[in-house]
């Protein structure tokens, strides 16, 4: 008996979920216009959507510990103003800049964290309250409009890749990066940390009475995230180069494709893989929206109502009863 | 009117397809005070909880004024006039005595809350209960333990209840306090108030009820008036060794060795000088009432709530344990007595769950150990569909078995099991037994926390009786039942 | 504990008004300072205004986030309603109540959307209203290219008259918070909702429907959302799809754990809200007449908002402290 | 009604889907389908002004060409001595919609440092300022703090939106203090003076044009565009659709980017996945640079393009030679509302809607701009027009 509900618990897995709507979704893009699937479209694709899987990945670290972080979008768009006004065009400044920048995801990853597990405010206000400090901060430092331009250096990661590649044409070193950092999150969650922390998620007390540093995990995913958003910034800058409206907006982007991957708020559910996933469902749905020529202005609309429908099957999904041990009798 | 206010008759319930109740009857007149009577495990619990609707019966009647009833919803037990006191309090803290006595049912006047009603009524019965020393506009959560009871007794009886289920009610409660409590009865008895009380301590039994029901491993023994039956006599008719509880002998080749744990003068704000000490391969056992403190060391030894006062040595080296870490490291494990709330995390995998500790713990941390984990969980025999199975899909006993090899995996030399046996299944519960004694054997030393007197009885090379924080009295382990609960409740020697 | 019967401590709405005065003081002496009188009508009037339209969107947040639960479609709510009353109007004064019931039953109706797609469905609150916000966002962008309708001058008053030096928009937005004060104290549905966040299932137990107390208090929300929407129009003079931009959400948001509502749920309550709107409104007329950078504003907001909260954490610590049976250093 | 909408679109885009699943080439024709019909209903196209706004582009304007700032096109000069007032101490407040993108920070500088030296020739004197945040609500509050305030003798307005301002830009007109109103406008013309370039249709119009004349038939143009419901943008794209309807040119759709250049990229990358874009047509030049990059990432040849005069955009421009307009809408006007303030005060005459010049900048003048503005930073705007300001250049380079 038990054995057939954990089978359909395993069927309806809100994990598994994600990966039928990418195909779902690019299944579409494909009907839509096949071409899509050739090396180099391919390879554009990933190009712009590595930065949102790389924020999904930092994203993930903190959801599934039991958290938010809502100051990304900010925090991306400020790296980006960042890199340009402290680069101003030279290219013998990228490498410092790109370590000044490191060490700032860090500072706003350790604050949140601190702010959150020390000060006991939950994150959702921590994070809140972040994102302003971070707009306002930026943009006074700035007189409201990035100054400075980025060094060609500094666009190579995010714009340029390996040349000439047969079939592929470019291989985008973005490319190469969200992989290599999505195999290095996956991995993490395979270490002690990545554990502690899915366990922090669960059952915050079985965890810390097993003797783990909840808080030190938890201020750990936050610096994470941080650093990912230090990455897409740099990946985002490098695509696209500066402009005002950076990364506005993108938290909720992200947390949309974190939950989509089927992390479940409140933590201890769900796989970074998935989440990652995720974010390429996102990606390729605005693909589809392209490639089918929805209009703009009902993008949002339909996005919406996705999310909503994914959202509340995984939750039926999740909500079948399970035979848990709770039902035995408790003598006095 | 005719006939009792409650018959429950020939009650049934398993869990798990193990018996808890088998033929029960019980039977209340109004106005009655009722001992529900019988050894930890013995039922009582569970037919109370029928009662009250969080259980439903196997089989078997229930009756009340004559009206056969069965209750699927504690909502249903409430409105036909059943309302129970449980350990857990369901009171909301951010309001006001008035505001839980009546929640869910406010009284209303033009449709709107009508508060003055509210705390008015709320007043009458405190009053009505003697008591003045409770505000309805009192927050609940800034109160203590007793008047948050006198809350919910309140609540109960607001909901009109003519029978209310106690279930041992001065668990938690001071002696001044106690007394309250024995006025309050005194006062529902006049009213005409039925109050079935679940309790574990004599004298209180004798002070309070007029008849006394008496379970053994979920059978009717006995139903007397508490004037025909001496405290001796009723202790007698609890107790006795049960068929199915045979316990597995110390094991060849396991001999006492060094002190590995000793507490000395150890107390804080919830127990008081206790001097304990626990040799490699002993198995000690700390017996007690609920509430008696038998936790709270066990919370002091792991350093969750640490002694404020005395000093504990571990192998000999004094040692201040302020957190879990430093009782990990220091070798000391503790498989808690809420396995759900303190042990698991449900929606991780076995495996995951079985290594928690080294992962979380650097210093005992390594690969051998990993290594180790598989084995460790199939020589618990454990049952489950592999090792990546969500650990909320596993029956208790499972649970339990993985609950024990996350600490086992930390090879410790010193293993505090807090209530191990609870809602488990006879079979898991007999695995545990001889992993206890293989432990011993492997020169651990172990100390065992268990409501079953029986089990420490049967396991114990000491045992350790706890009254009101103290311990009471240490006794060998041949002691009978008798004597343990003779010191446990507060008696003392006969 | 005993301490803490011995000294009652000052309660949290009674410390945020404290707190409000606070920003008064220190305000008005900065302006005093820079010359100015912050106590001026002039001033007076522009504070008042300002707790207007937050006002009304955190009245309803209060009771959402009471319930445990969040909206954050409320600004996008409040444009929807502000187009829909503009165009119901039509400059026709005598459509005026004929609208008023169109906003209310149409943001209702939203309300009851993210309500019962949150209780019913189990899908997180975040996802709900962030999923429904995206939905009327595609139906504005697609159905609106700017802003639309016509209020006639009647119905603008409501928006520009005042009463001596308060607006009739604020004494309006008190009236509410007054109104949803008495149905939280005197409702059955409004005290349970206390419950419903406190604890669920204890809630249950008492025979509260929980999943019909959580659709009420969104569709309330969405109802003061509506109003909000009201008051844009009334200001405006036609409706505004551009609206939702403002992020109007995170501001109740704001305004609500500012006055001192846990996020959590459970506790706080609609009096607490208003003086976190009022102080709000304040900083902002400060830094108006002080001619602060704007960007300095979000700064200082996200600050505050951490710092109120993190003050609110501290005090909700040690809250069950259990019944000690030994007193300390009493050696037996 | 959302749910509906949901099924609409649901509808739709299975529709679409079936539809395209079978020939490839379809997406194009269904974009102008869909676009279309998200256009229905356009009440953000007037003939009239449409008509007039080209026709002022070929109108000579009064004054120094040198100061195109001061100059003015058709200007129906009216008399403000009522407004006169004695020494220059006056009280001058602005009330600004936002310095929410380069345009407007460049725009905001322009004119700080324009009263400064206004103040320091001693003909205003407090300049007060707030900012809404592109909150209209938000600056109906600030213009009402000014009014109530008493203090202000000319209140400067840059609304946010037109029509939604319009009841507060009454009210202050009402109190008695004259009121410029510049860039957007109101839908009302109780100011003394409306101070703007010739407008959105002509910038739309300049642009459409240029695509026009420097295309072939039959060839694709994209349009972005920043957000919906922004009245002088969506002036600029019903221009824009006015003159390619009348074009042979084939619309493959209209994009809003947000101004976000990851996101400019992201749809002309995705754009050129799915076939040839000859032309970029772009409502505000904002990220146009991001839109050249991704033709070439994409290795294919420059499109023939209209952006802005904002100088990333000219700097690419002129490295790449590639064939494009940058249309300008006068940034330079951020100058004129404080000169009119003093004027007012000082009781001479203003025109009552006083139309600044507006001139794409050509391939031709393009080089001599760059040298102008060769310090400034990128997000700078060509025609700021703030040279012989005493502030120039650090003020604009060290914001």
């Amino acid at each position: 008996m038990t054995r057939a509900r954990e089978l359909l618990a395993r069927a309806t897995n809100p994990t598994a979920t994600v990966f039928i709507l990418l195909v779902l979704v690019f299944a579409a893009v494909f009907a839509m216009n096949p071409g899509f699937f050739a090396g180099p479209s391919l390879m554009a694709f990933l190009k712009q959507a590595a930065p949102l899987v790389i924020l999904a990945a930092g994203q993930y670290f903190v959801i599934v510990s039991g958290n938010f972080d809502l100051s990304v979008g900010a925090l991306v768009g400020a790296q980006v103003v960042i890199a340009a006004r402290l680069i101003d065009g030279e290219e013998s400044r990228t490498v410092p800049v790109l370590i000044v920048m490191a060490l700032f995801g860090i500072a706003v990853g350790l604050v949140n964290g601190l702010i959150t597990t020390a000060l006991k405010v939950q994150s959702f206000i921590t994070t809140l309250g972040m994102l302003l400090v971070l707009y306002g901060a930026i943009r006074l430092w700035t007189g409201g409009a990035p100054t400075g331009s980025l060094s060609e250096a500094f666009r190579v990661p995010g714009r340029m890749g390996i040349e000439d590649v047969p079939v592929l044409g470019q291989i985008p070193w973005a490319l190469l990066i969200m992989v290599a950092l999505g195999a290095g999150a996956v991995l993490l969650m395979r270490t002690r940390f990545g554990r502690i922390l899915l366990a922090a998620g669960d059952n915050e007390r079985a965890a810390a009475l097993s003797g783990a540093r909840v808080d030190t995990a938890r201020t750990l995913a936050f610096v994470l995230s941080g650093l990912s958003a230090t990455v897409a910034g740099v990946l985002i800058g490098g695509f696209a180069g500066v402009s005002a409206q950076v990364g506005d907006g993108l938290e909720f982007t992200v947390i949309t494709a974190v939950v989509l991957g089927g992390v479940v708020l409140g933590g201890g559910r769900g796989s970074v893989l998935a989440a990652m996933a995720g974010a390429l469902v996102i990606e390729g749905l605005f693909t589809l929206f392209n490639q089918m020529a929805l209009p703009a202005t009902l993008r949002p609309a339909v996005q919406g109502a996705i999310i909503i429908a994914a959202v509340a099957y995984a939750a039926r999904a999740r909500a079948r009863p399970v035979p848990t041990a709770t039902a035995t009798p408790t003598p006095s | 009117m005719t006939g009792p206010l409650l018959a429950m008759r020939g009650i049934d319930k398993a869990f798990l397809g193990v018996p808890v109740l088998s033929a029960v009857d019980l039977t209340m007149e109004p106005g009655e005070v009722h001992a529900l009577v019988g050894e930890n495990g013995a039922g009582k619990s569970t037919l109370m909880k029928i009662l009250a609707g969080v259980h439903t019966a196997d089989a078997g009647t229930i009756e009340l004024d004559g009206r056969a009833v069965s209750f699927t919803h504690p909502l249903q037990a409430q409105q036909a006039g059943v309302a129970s006191v449980f350990q857990e309090f369901n009171l909301l803290p951010e309001l006001t005595v008035a505001e839980n006595v009546h929640l869910g049912r406010e009284p209303k006047r033009r449709m709107l809350i009508d508060r003055r009603a509210m705390t008015e009524s709320t007043a009458a019965v405190l009053a009505d209960l003697g008591v003045e020393d409770l505000s309805p506009a009192a927050k609940v959560g800034t109160l203590s333990v007793a008047h948050q009871q006198i809350t919910e007794i309140a609540k109960a009886l607001s909901q009109g209840a003519d029978l209310i289920c106690m279930d041992e009610p001065t668990a938690a409660l001071a002696d001044a306090e106690v007394e309250l409590l024995y006025r309050l009865i005194g006062r529902l008895r006049e009213r005409g108030t039925a109050v079935l009380y679940v309790s574990h301590r004599l004298k209180e039994i004798f002070d309070l009820c007029d008849r006394i029901t008496v379970l053994k491993d979920g059978r009717l023994v006995d139903t007397t008036a508490a004037a025909d039956i001496t405290p001796d006599d009723l202790v007698a008719k609890m107790v006795g060794r049960r068929i199915e509880a045979q316990f597995p002998d110390r094991l060849p080749g396991t001999e006492t060795g060094e002190v590995r744990l000793r507490i000395t003068g150890g107390g804080n704000d919830r127990v008081d000088a206790i001097d304990l000490e626990v040799r490699a391969g002993e198995i000690v056992g700390l017996a007690g009432l609920q509430g008696s403190g038998r936790t709270e060391i066990a919370e002091a030894v792991f350093g969750i709530a640490p002694f404020t006062r005395g000093s504990i040595e571990v192998d000999g080296a004094p040692i201040r344990i302020t957190k879990p870490r430093k009782a990990i490291n220091a070798g000391i494990a503790l498989v808690t007595e809420d396995r759900k709330a303190q042990g698991l995390a449900l929606r991780q995998s076995v495996r995951a769950n079985a290594r928690m500790v080294l992962d979380a713990n650097a210093r005992v941390h390594s690969r051998a150990r990993l290594a180790r984990v598989s084995g460790l969980l199939s020589s618990l025999d454990l049952v489950a569909r592999g090792e990546d199975q969500e650990v909320r899909f596993l029956s208790g006993g499972n649970q339990q078995k993985v609950v024990v090899a996350k600490w086992l995996a930390a090879e410790p030399g010193i293993i505090v099991l807090d209530e191990p046996t609870r809602g488990i299944d006879v079979g898991a519960k007999h695995k545990l037994y001889s992993v206890i004694r293989e432990l011993a054997a492997e020169g651990l030393a172990v100390l065992l926390i268990a409501s079953e007197l029986i089990e420490v009885i049967g396991l114990a090379d000491r045992i350790a009786v706890l009254h009101d924080g103290r311990i009471a009295a240490e006794l060998p382990g041949g002691a009978t039942e008798q004597q343990v609960m003779a010191y446990a409740t507060g008696r003392g020697p006969e | 504990m005993t301490q803490r019967l011995a000294g009652p401590r000052l309660g949290t709405t009674a410390l945020i008004y404290l707190a409000l005065a606070g920003v008064l003081v220190v305000g008005g002496a900065a302006v005093a300072m820079d010359g100015g009188n912050l106590f001026a009508t002039a001033n007076l009037v522009d504070m008042l205004t300002r707790t207007s339209l937050t006002g009304f969107l955190a009245i309803g947040m209060t009771l959402v986030i009471l319930c445990r639960s969040l909206d954050l479609s409320v600004g996008y709510t409040a444009a929807l309603s502000s187009l829909v009353a503009a165009t119901t109007m039509d400059g026709q004064a005598g459509n005026v109540p004929l609208a008023v019931a169109a906003v209310l039953l149409v943001s209702g109706f939203v309300g009851a959307f993210n309500g019962a797609v949150t209780a019913y469905l189990g899908v997180n609150p975040f996802i709900t209203t962030l999923g429904t916000g995206l939905i009327i966002k595609g139906y504005l962008d697609t159905q609106y290219k700017g802003p639309a309708g016509d209020v006639p001058a009647v119905f603008q008053q409501f928006g520009y008259t005042r009463i001596g030096p308060v607006p009739v928009s604020a004494l309006v937005m008190l009236l509410v918070a007054a109104a949803a004060i008495w149905f939280l104290r005197s409702t059955r549905i409004g005290h349970h909702m206390y419950a419903v966040g406190g604890d669920a299932d204890v809630a249950r137990m008492s025979g509260i429907r929980t999943g019909r107390t959580l659709l009420v208090a969104h569709i309330l929300c969405g109802m003061t959302a509506g109003a909000a929407g009201l008051l844009l129009a009334a200001r405006f003079g036609t409706g505004s799809a551009e609206a939702y931009t403002n992020l109007y959400e995170l501001d109740a948001i704001a305004a609500v754990v500012l006055g001192g509502t846990l996020l959590l749920g459970g506790k706080g309550g609609v009096a607490g809200t208003v003086a976190g709107v009022a102080i709000l409104a304040v900083l902002d007329t400060v830094f108006n007449v002080l001619q602060i950078d704007p960007f300095a504003k979000d700064v200082l907001r996200g600050v505050v908002i951490i710092a109120a909260v993190a003050i609110y954490a501290r005090r909700q610590l040690d809250r069950h402290a259990r019944r000690p049976r030994f007193a300390e250093g009493r050696a037996s | 009604m959302r749910t509906t909408r949901i099924a609409a679109a649901a509808a739709a885009s299975l529709g679409i889907l079936l539809a395209t699943a079978c020939t490839t080439d379809a997406p194009t024709d269904e974009a102008d389908d869909a676009t279309t019909a998200a256009e229905s209903g356009d009440e953000w196209f007037v003939q009239a002004d449409y008509d007039e706004q080209l026709a002022q582009r070929d109108i000579e304007p009064e004054g120094d060409p040198a100061a195109p700032w001061l100059q003015a096109i058709e200007p129906e000069w009216i008399d403000t001595t009522e407004f006169a007032q004695e020494g220059g101490d006056a009280t001058v407040c602005f009330s600004n919609a936002s310095v929410s993108n380069p345009w407007r920070v460049t725009g905001w500088i322009t004119m700080q440092q324009q009263v400064e030296v206004l103040q320091a020739e001693g003909k205003i004197g407090e300049f007060r300022h707030s900012d809404a945040g592109d909150d209209d609500d938000q600056q109906i509050s600030d213009i009402q703090a000014f009014v109530d305030s008493g203090d202000c003798d000319a209140l400067i307005i840059s609304p946010s939106t037109t029509a939604t301002l319009t009841p507060a830009v009454e009210a202050a007109c009402e109190s008695g203090v004259p009121v410029i109103v510049f860039d957007r406008g109101v839908n009302t013309d109780c100011a003394v003076t409306f101070i703007h370039p010739i407008g959105g249709y002509a910038f739309g119009a300049d642009a459409a044009e240029f695509l026009v004349d420097n295309l072939e038939p039959g060839d694709k143009v994209l349009a972005l565009r920043i957000l919906p419901g922004v009245d002088v943008l969506e002036n600029r794209w019903a221009a824009a659709q006015e003159i390619f309807a009348d074009s042979e040119l084939e619309i493959l759709g209209n994009e809003f980017t947000g101004g976000d250049a990851a996101e400019i990229k992201n749809i002309v990358t995705q754009y050129l996945q799915r076939g040839d874009v000859d032309g970029i047509w772009m409502d505000a030049g904002d990220g146009a640079v991001a839109a050249i990059e991704a033709f070439e990432d994409a290795g294919k040849p420059y499109p023939v393009m209209t952006g802005e005069d904002e100088l990333s955009f000219m700097r690419k421009w002129q490295e790449t030679g590639m064939t494009a307009l940058a249309p300008v809408y006068s940034n330079f006007q951020w100058r004129t509302p404080v000169i009119a303030a003093t004027m007012i005060l000082a009781g001479e005459q203003v025109p009552s809607e006083w139309v600044l010049p507006q001139d794409p900048i050509t391939e031709a003048e393009r080089d001599q701009y760059l040298e102008v503005n060769a310090d400034m930073p990128s997000l700078h705007y060509a025609k700021f027009g703030g040279e012989d300001l005493p502030g120039f250049p650090e003020a604009w380079q060290d914001r």
